[in-house]
């Protein structure tokens, strides 16, 4: 019985820590603002509040959803990517090099045609740090920082330089894509786009392959404990290549996804970020295709959540995305995840002695 | 082009824009340096940079002095460090979460204090401000090419180089390093000595915040005098990245950090010179991919020296 | 006598829900070399963890020289004179054996005393090796440093602190005899001086040999205390175990066959670049064991890892079943049917991290029957897991726990089972019962000759030399790299002779070698 | 309470109530952040003004840097029906305002800083960057020769410092150049990217390389807030530089002669003056030039004092061809 009282204990911390978010978040808010409960039920609840909101966080959820996959996948295998975001640009662009200037298919071949050569522009750009970290023993972390900032600046030059629509104004973009190679909202008058169940299905692949797969079986064991997968037979260097061709694969999908969920077309650092959101977003999910969902939707409304606020009342931007931060912080605080594994394991052993 | 560049190593101009543009990689990456060896990673330090640049330049001029500027630099930037210590020390937060999480919150406080002190809106350049001031040594300054070398350089450009030594002789010569490094290699193994852990972590993150803070201390009030919003713009990660590039001790990020400078300084010069033809972006993509070549021949070489020792290369 | 250290009623449940320790006793007088027995998981080191501060007990008193003490971490324990060497080394790898000692407590120098004084350390580390007959090289750095110097560090590590009394948690579970018999001459000494020792091993001959007293646990409560001189092998087993446990290997004659492993003027380096293996010729065949003896550290390591293609070699060759292993990766030699269990089952023989089915399916997964292009057939893996789990006898609820819940021995088991399992036609066992409580020796025994009567060639590497003797039918002795004798065993073969090829001491000419 | 006075926009108080009417309900819908020193900041300085004098109810949002959120923050606002007039702006924006103006008929737009034709509720004004900064090179040519300015070398040659490069940037670079070769087809104009709008240190290293190493005497800023690093490389060296957007000649006296000014504030503060008279014409769009008064060069008391005179005089011819159409400046972006 004393376990039960320990896991009450811990079950109170996390709420509390939940709680003691909230609070914060509104003393903050009830210092600076002259309407803190619209501003507080605006964060909250108007995310909610209509299908136009809620759509958007499905919306702003689906990239979210495809560079934590990407990262989750790296993250398993043991290898430290931050290259999510020039993986995400570079995939954007060639995926949106077909859509753009390729015509006359229809779009059942078209789309998919896209997203093939999002997601091998992706993992072709993966290729590269995998590579050098796996036979050239360069650092990761060094190498992925680099070639972001490498193909924004490539991926911007080609899009200035080369593939301008000539009316596309101060900022460059590529000529507007087809409406029928769009990915259209699904219900009329609801924002989201149709690229979420594309996010969806990638989740459920993903899931599958890592945990149902040898491919993920290997990934995972190299992730966890590289010299026992050494020992296994399990080549290591070409798991570690595939996991980062996989993970820039995922981030080049979550690229065009969101030109043709979003933009219509490539436009100039059209990202800001979203490979770097992937990170926290993995992190959240402890690496888990399923709690990439839980931890993007989370993410999402906060954000969304954080915007609403700052249009429907006086609280500035900044203020919205320090509370949102703040959230973030407290919701990975305490390990929830950890403790609700844990409860499982006690459940399962009904936390029993030793003896054998 | 060429001939132009050539002129300015010898004229040595290069030279003080290298040690211009390296100082604020160079401490920052010490700053990361000694979290990392505390097993402590510090995604954080674009973030303790601006609030530090922002706090130096704040308190900088209103009290009207560079020193209490520089105080209040390093004091708010260590006082987000211990934040960040006791989110991810005390209430086990991810790390490179709470990392992330203090860049977002240095953007957004920075951008929103500006506005509830200053009333102004993205950037704030006091017309009056008593900057870190730059040192002449009187005599050598006439001296032909010493001069140039030693004189006239920004006081933290010699803080820098001082603290690159300090880093050396605190972590590699005192007990306290010890214990830190200890720690970041075989925290069990600390701990069972009882070596406080925790408490010698926070410590190490409040280094961070003590040469992140020095760095932005140095943006605002040294290399320029004014404070922009997110003016850091890359600089915490690429400290970050001269921290694994320095192959994590002081002097390897002491060189990473001059290799980074020269890249940069060798562009700048680029980027200035008419007529190179080069597109921008492709100029400005310089010190990543020497950076990159320069990580892959470093992996190489440490790579051979292993086959070679071991005979099994050939 | 006095006691020192009373334990009174102690209890403790791990935060997963796991009670190691449920109502356990001990007393420790003080002066005595005090055995703790116990399988795997019964609560040993946890009880020493809570001796030291490293765990907070659930329930329970501690009374130190008659005073009621708490201690909050492990400063606490050495402030008041305990002194720990953990089961698995805690050691910083790339610190010198000197800073490894003098960490946390350093003397200084300099200006305002700011620096390390590495001299003074060096210098205290020399004596204190000296006067305590723990010999250690104290400016080498640890990861360089044998297993037996790292233990003679960790105890130096202790005195260091002024321990007065020392727990040693499997203290010899890595050493060799005579590592282990030199450490035993230590002990003596230290107790002559005064000081309280609590040893934890797995090994019974041990307790006989040094301890006054043993104090046996199972299952997190403590069975009794007994007197050594009082006692026997037989009783301490039963009442470790709860039954008869043999404690002798039985086994019939060898009947070898063909040739299945035929290796030919091997040479192999280190890590660090040094030849390691040299030169080295020698042949297993099937339904034979062929035991390889020696001091750790004189290429055994590099041996096996040359023959299961961890490690690349700089010269000669290894043939199985007349196939040259040049060329292959560790999966292709994997694929040939040879059986691997590593001498490091924390880091090379299993993943912690992993559930106990991904550990047992490292070879199966990539069969036929249990992958569909790529896709795992979870029913045959788990109907095949739960075979090996009922068949090897690994204590677990289930598959899906992770394999770093499974005490010491039962994660050997899952080890051998995995190896075991594909039926080798080569078994390749390093250190097979390192740390394994005796009924799971006598398990992994029993199915090591198994193998071989079922026709299996064994190379069998241990620095258990009574190992080596019960189990093999002909003893390789290496030196230096070096096969300096290969020698059948008949019951004419004594320790001490092994022991004199051990040390280098006598020395086979090459020609009268081979098989 | 600890409310401190933090708030730069205010939904409820609308001190200077113009009329007994309810107050005007205008949204700004920003693309960006504030901050800028650029356009968004120029824009709601105007709609500032606006508050004060016209008494209009004013709400800014920020959508931030992410140009995934933008569509539906512009939407949010408008669905809401709250605001009897949007303001929002850039090229970037353009699609987004036209679909959503069209989806939305009865909701007003003033649109700044692009041309969008035929959308019956939405009033666009653009403003000439290529004539401002064509004024701006004429300066600076005449600048980089003069003998009456201690800083100017007898070089030509002069520095461009852009954000990035990207059109809008470069259409003030290519006006710039039209301006400089119109004064003297030799000056060579050096053109240096920061990369972003932020990185001050940056920009002021390119701004020391141009004026050390390269002769420029002066340099045109259009990096936004990274910008003033350039500014303050011109003070430290003792040469000139020009500013941009809004009026950045009191910055450093003396070292920064001009600035090229966007008036995008007078322009909004006018279109919504002319709202409220019910006058805006919207369904039309306007280019506004130096004739219209939407760009030019701060001509204000410290241009007098510092620029000499010769010059001034050249200039005020300069901009009168400008006006009267006899030079033509070609954008890039047309
Ligand atoms: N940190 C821990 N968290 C949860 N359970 C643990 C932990 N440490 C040990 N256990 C469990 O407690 C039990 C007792 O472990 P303990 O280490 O005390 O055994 P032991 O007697 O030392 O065994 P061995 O001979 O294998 O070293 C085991 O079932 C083990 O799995
Ligand atoms: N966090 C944990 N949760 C569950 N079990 C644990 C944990 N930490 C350790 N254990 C288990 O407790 C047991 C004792 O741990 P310890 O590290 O002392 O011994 P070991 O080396 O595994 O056993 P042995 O000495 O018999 O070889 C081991 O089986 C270990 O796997
Ligand atoms: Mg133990
Ligand atoms: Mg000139």
């Amino acid at each position: 019985m004393k376990n039960r009282s320990e896991l009450t204990l811990e079950l109170t911390g996390i709420v509390g820590a939940a709680i003691a978010a909230v609070a914060i978040g509104f003393l903050v808010i009830l210092c600076i603002s002259t309407e803190p409960l619209t501003a507080i039920q605006s964060f909250l609840f108007d995310p909610f509040a209509n299908p136009f909101n809620f759509g958007t966080v499905l919306n702003k959820m689906t990239p979210l959803l495809f560079t934590g996959l990407a990262l989750a996948v790296v993250f398993q295998a043991g290898v430290f990517s931050m290259g999510a975001e020039g993986q995400l640009y570079v995939g954007a662009f060639t995926g949106s090099l077909v859509a753009v200037y390729v015509h006359g298919l229809s779009a059942w071949v078209h789309i998919p045609l896209i997203l093939l050569c999002a997601v091998l522009g992706g993992a072709l750009y993966g290729l590269i740090p995998g590579v050098l970290k796996a036979y050239f023993r360069a650092d990761e972390i060094v190498s992925t920082l680099m070639l972001n900032f490498i193909a924004t600046l490539g991926v911007s030059y080609f899009l200035n330089n080369v593939f301008k629509d000539p009316t596309s104004g101060g900022y460059a973009r590529m000529n507007f894509i087809d409406k029928e190679s769009l990915l259209g909202k699904f219900i009329d008058g609801f924002p989201a786009h149709s690229g979420l169940f594309i996010a969806l299905g990638t989740v459920a692949i993903v899931y599958l392959l890592l945990y149902k797969t040898r491919w993920g079986y290997e990934i995972r064991l190299v992730g966890k404990n590289a010299l026992f997968a050494e020992y296994g037979g399990i080549r290591i260097k070409r798991v570690v290549v595939l996991s980062v061709v996989l993970s820039g694969a995922l981030a080049g999908l979550g690229g065009i996804v969101e030109v043709l969920g979003i933009h219509g077309t490539l436009k100039d650092n059209f990202s800001v970020g979203l490979g770097f959101d992937g990170i926290i977003i993995a992190l959240l999910a402890r690496n888990h295709p399923l709690g990439v969902v839980v931890a993007s939707f989370f993410y999402a409304y906060l954000q969304v959540g954080g915007q609403l606020m700052q249009a429907n009342t006086d609280v500035p931007r900044e203020l919205a995305i320090i509370i949102q931060v703040l959230l973030v912080l407290f919701v990975s605080a305490q390990a929830v995840f950890a403790y609700l594994r844990q409860r499982k394991t006690v459940r399962v052993t009904g936390g029993v002695d030793v003896a054998q | 082009m060429l001939s132009n560049l050539w002129e300015q190593v010898i004229n040595l101009s290069l030279f003080a824009v290298l040690l211009r543009v390296t100082v604020p990689i160079l401490l920052s990456a010490l700053g990361g340096l000694i979290s990392d060896l505390a097993g402590v990673i510090n995604i954080g330090l674009e973030g303790l940079m601006l609030i530090s640049a922002f706090a130096s330049i704040a308190v900088g001029s209103l009290t009207g002095s560079w020193v209490l500027g520089v105080v209040a630099g390093i004091a708010a930037s260590v006082l987000i460090s211990l934040a960040m210590g006791f989110f991810t020390l005390r209430l086990k937060v991810n790390i490179i979460i709470a990392g992330f999480a203090v860049n977002i919150f240095g953007s957004g406080v920075t951008v929103f204090l500006l506005n509830v002190l200053f009333g102004a809106t993205g950037n704030y350049n006091p017309s009056d401000l008593d900057k870190i001031p730059t040192v002449i040594i009187p005599g050598i300054e006439s001296i032909p090419v010493v001069g140039k070398l030693l004189s006239g350089h920004n006081l933290m450009v010699w803080v820098a180089l001082l603290a690159v030594l300090f880093c050396y002789y605190m972590l590699y010569r005192t007990p306290y390093g010890g214990h830190l490094r200890s720690i970041g290699e075989a925290p069990d193994a600390a701990r069972s000595l009882g070596i406080p852990v925790e408490r010698v972590q926070y410590s190490a993150l409040m280094w961070s915040g003590v040469f992140t803070g020095l760095a932005g201390s140095y943006l605002s009030m040294g290399m320029t005098s004014m404070f922009v919003k997110d003016m850091t713009a890359g600089t915490g990660f690429l400290a970050l990245a001269v921290v694994v590039f320095g192959n994590r001790n002081p002097l390897g990020v002491f060189f990473g950090a001059l290799i980074f400078g020269l890249a940069t300084a060798v562009t700048t010069m680029i980027e200035t010179t008419a007529g190179s033809g080069v597109p921008s972006q492709f100029v400005k993509m310089i010190p990543y991919i020497v950076t990159i070549v320069a990580l892959v021949i470093l992996a190489l070489r440490k790579h051979r020296k292993q086959l070679a020792m071991s005979g099994a290369g050939a | 006598m006095a006691d020192l250290l009373e334990m009174k009623n102690i209890h403790k449940t791990y935060p997963n829900g796991t009670k190691a320790n449920q109502g356990v006793n001990l007393k420790i007088r003080e002066g005595e070399i005090h055995a703790l027995v116990g399988e795997n998981g019964a609560g040993k080191s946890t009880l020493m963890k809570i001796l030291f501060g490293l765990e907070q007990p659930t329930d329970g008193e501690l009374r130190y020289k008659g005073q009621p003490v708490t201690f909050h971490n492990p400063k606490d324990a050495i402030a008041h004179g305990i002194g720990m060497v953990h089961q698995h080394f805690m050691l910083v790898p790339s610190f010198t054996v000197a800073e490894n000692i003098v960490l946390g407590i350093e003397k200084r120098r300099g200006p305002l005393s700011l620096f390390t004084d590495r001299k003074a350390a060096v210098k205290s580390v020399q004596q204190l090796s000296e006067s305590y007959g723990l010999r250690v090289q104290a400016e080498a750095k640890v990861e360089t440093i044998s297993v037996g110097q790292k233990q003679r560090v960790e105890i130096l590590k202790a005195l260091y602190r002024g321990a007065r009394l020392l727990i040693l948690d499997e203290p010899t579970a890595v050493l060799t005899p005579q590592e282990t018999d030199e450490l035993f001459v230590a002990l003596r000494q230290l107790v002559t001086q005064g000081y309280t020792i609590i040893f934890i091993t797995h090994k019974l001959r041990e307790v006989m040999e040094i301890s006054d007293r043993v104090t046996v646990l199972r299952a997190g409560k403590t069975i009794g205390t007994l007197a050594t001189k009082e006692t026997n092998k037989e009783e301490i087993s039963r009442l470790m175990v709860g039954r008869d446990v043999l404690l002798r290997v039985e086994k019939k004659a060898a009947n070898p066959q063909d040739v299945v492993l035929a290796v030919e003027n091997l040479s192999v380096a280190d890590n660090r670049g040094s030849i390691a293996v040299k030169q080295l010729s020698f042949s297993v065949r099937s339904g034979e064991i062929f035991g390889i003896a020696g001091v750790e550290g004189n290429g055994q390591t590099e041996l096996v890892e040359a023959i299961t293609g961890l490690r690349a070699r700089v010269g000669g060759s290894v043939r199985f079943l007349q196939q040259e292993l040049t060329g292959l990766d560790v999966l292709g030699i994997r694929n040939l049917g040879i059986g691997h269990i590593p001498e490091d089952r924390q880091s090379r023989g299993a993943c912690l991290t992993a559930s106990i089915q991904e550990n047992l399916i490292l070879d199966l997964y990539r069969q036929k029957a249990f992958n569909r292009g790529g896709l795992l057939h979870q029913a045959n893996l788990k109907q095949k897991v739960d075979e090996l789990i009922a068949h090897y006898d690994i204590r677990t609820k289930s598959g899906d726990f992770l394999a770093g819940s499974l005490s010491g021995g039962n994660l050997q088991k899952v080890v051998i089972a995995r190896e075991l399992s594909k039926d080798p036609k080569l078994l390749v066992a390093s250190q097979p019962t390192r740390g394994v409580d005796i009924g799971a020796i006598e398990f992994i025994h029993r199915e090591i000759i198994r193998k071989r009567d079922e026709g299996s060639a064994v190379l069998l590497i241990s620095a258990e030399l009574s190992e080596v003797m019960s189990l093999s039918d002909r003893i390789g002795v290496m030196y230096n790299g070096e096969l300096v004798a290969i020698l059948e065993n008949n019951h004419a073969l004594t320790e001490e002779e092994i022991g004199f090829y051990m040390l280098g001491v006598k020395k086979h000419e090459k020609k009268a070698m081979g098989s | 309470g600890c409310a401190s006075g933090a708030k730069q926009q205010s939904s409820t108080d609308n001190s200077g109530g113009a009329s007994g009417k309810a107050a005007l309900k205008v949204a700004y819908y920003v693309n960006g952040t504030l901050g800028d020193k650029g356009f968004f900041d120029s824009a709601q300085a105007g709609l500032e003004k606006a508050k004060k004098d016209l008494g209009i109810d004013l709400k800014t949002v920020e959508g931030g840097t992410n140009q995934a959120d933008w569509a539906a923050g512009l939407e949010s606002l408008v669905s809401g029906g709250k605001y009897e007039v949007i303001v929002v702006g850039t090229s970037q924006m353009k699609e987004i305002a036209i679909d959503i103006a069209k989806r939305y008929p009865n909701q007003k737009f003033i649109y700044f800083d692009e041309m969008i034709k035929d959308v019956p509720n939405l009033y666009s004004m653009l403003y000439s960057q290529s004539e401002g900064s064509f004024l701006a090179g004429a300066f600076a040519a005449l600048v980089t020769t003069s003998t009456e300015l201690p800083g100017a070398n007898p070089d030509k040659v002069i520095g461009f410092v852009g954000g990035m490069d990207i059109p809008i940037i470069n259409d003030f670079k290519a006006g710039y150049e039209q301006g400089a070769q119109y004064v003297d087809k030799d000056v060579k104009v050096i053109a240096s990217y920061v990369g972003d709008f932020s990185n001050a240190p940056k920009a002021k290293e390119l701004g020391l390389a141009q004026y050390n190493t390269q002769n420029v005497d002066i340099s045109y800023n259009v990096a936004g807030g990274a910008g003033l690093g350039l500014l303050e490389a011109g003070k430290e060296v003792g040469k000139y530089s020009i500013g941009v957007d809004g009026n950045q000649n009191p910055l450093y006296p003396g070292s920064v002669l001009t600035s090229m000014m966007k008036n995008i504030d007078q322009s909004i503060y006018r279109a919504l003056e002319l709202h409220i008279q019910g006058k805006l014409a919207y369904g039309t769009n306007e280019v506004l030039g130096i004739k219209e008064g939407g760009v030019g060069l701060a001509e204000d008391d410290l241009y007098k004092q510092h620029v000499p005179k010769s010059i001034q005089d050249k200039m005020a011819e300069i901009s009168k061809k400008l006006s009267g159409g006899e030079i033509q400046v070609k954008s890039i972006m047309q």
